[in-house]
């Protein structure tokens, strides 16, 4: 696609926000990533603080375009995708 | 379920706020102009002055801006297409709260109580599984946590599935 | 059961009257002071516009009031026995009132929303079933008529049984 | 007793009141009335519209001293006896 370039739109909330020190980034997408779960691998190898952050996967929740995600759920350039612990408002 | 031209009828008033906001105020809206409302169902949420044991200083509410707004409607017509309703609000506040402050409001009127009762319980069960929002309290030992989720939210929210 | 001390401890707000009421003011006040109230669960009753597919013109609220205050202290003291409360209201309106008017509002306060919401039905189902109040419905057509005793409030009520 | 004279209170609320024409009146117990179900006996047989709107037990709850009676519930001279429809409060 013409927009293979794009970058996705990175935000962190919380404490994986604090954590990574990181609110929000662009990331351009390698080729073998296209979901969720390959999102995460690729993110995980960037060192052991992401590697344990992302590593509590009971306790980490992703939106894709602002819609909660699955590790199946697809990923493009351009998406913004967002990591956040299990929500607690109310 | 009801058809969605019904539940697009039915207003819905949602808002996300740094701001406070006035309980009264809100339910007067609920019926205002209208006369076939039987009842209106309410649950205020307020910052509670401790946390297991620690005496809290302050909450922090942090949200996912882009997403909360439509998190919010998403739930609030939610209720709609389950009960019967004439009017759903939902009002959640961000930012930094004092203990006693008010956080959250979500209200629902039908013809009958026990839709409006249901409907109270359904969105704020809903609310606090489904929104994008993070507390962080500010313990007055200077120390400071992010709430972990409750497995009773869950399983509150797993009621209505 | 709590203790009888405990139950003693929680303030009860009832209230008969035939002048309205103002549900914000109400809900300030079952929280005014402290900063220990997680959630406030509360419910307003309000007059239909119509019964029986028959326009309402007024709703007349008969009561029996050596009975009344003593009927809702015990509904609202039953509620603290079962719930961990922090505050309960019960007020309820007698007389003449228009379609649109508020009848009554029933309100509890806990550290945790599901003691507030279970306590705020019970409240009204209880009410309904259990306060000698009468309902007697006038139409626009003239005609009137006292309201029946509704199977499905019994249902609502035996609930808590 | 020396109050056997006393009469009680007799107060009939909602359709009871609007049927019967009355909603207070005092009544002197006769010796056989003790109980509510024996003074319902008694009410209703002063007349056909009392025998009929009391006839209707399902309809017609009671309180003693502004208490929820049965049949079984005692009478005394003095009392305060309320009788009415179900309640439709709320």
């Amino acid at each position: 696609m013409m927009d293979g370039a794009r970058p996705v739109r990175l935000l962190w909330f919380a404490w994986l926000r604090e954590r990574l020190g990181c609110g929000e980034e662009e990331l351009t997408l390698p080729g073998d990533v296209t979901t969720v779960a390959t999102l995460v691998a690729h993110l995980a190898a960037r060192g052991p603080v992401y590697a344990e952050a992302l590593a509590a996967r009971m306790q980490v929740r992703c939106a894709v375009n602002q819609e909660f995600a699955t590790p199946e759920t697809a990923v493009h350039p351009g998406d913004e995708v967002a990591f956040f612990p299990p929500v607690t408002g109310g | 379920m009801a058809g969605e031209a019904r539940v697009a009828d039915v207003p819905l008033r949602v808002r996300v706020q740094e701001a406070d906001f006035d309980p009264g105020a809100e339910l007067t809206a609920l019926t205002a102009g209208r006369t076939d409302v039987g009842g209106i169902g309410c649950f205020v949420g307020t910052v509670r002055d401790a946390a297991g044991g620690r005496a809290l200083a302050a909450l922090i509410l942090e949200h996912y801006p882009a997403m909360t707004q439509r998190a919010l409607e998403d739930i609030a017509r939610e209720a709609v297409r389950r009960w019967d309703l004439q009017g759903v609000t939902v009002i959640h506040r961000v930012g930094r709260m004092a203990p006693g402050a008010r956080i959250v409001l979500v209200a629902a009127t039908a013809a009958h109580r026990a839709a409006a009762l249901e409907a109270t319980a359904f969105l704020i069960d809903w609310l606090k599984t489904r929104a994008p929002f993070w507390k962080k309290e500010e313990f007055a030992d200077g120390g400071a946590q992010w709430v972990a989720a409750r497995a009773d939210d869950d399983t509150a929210a797993a009621r209505w599935e």
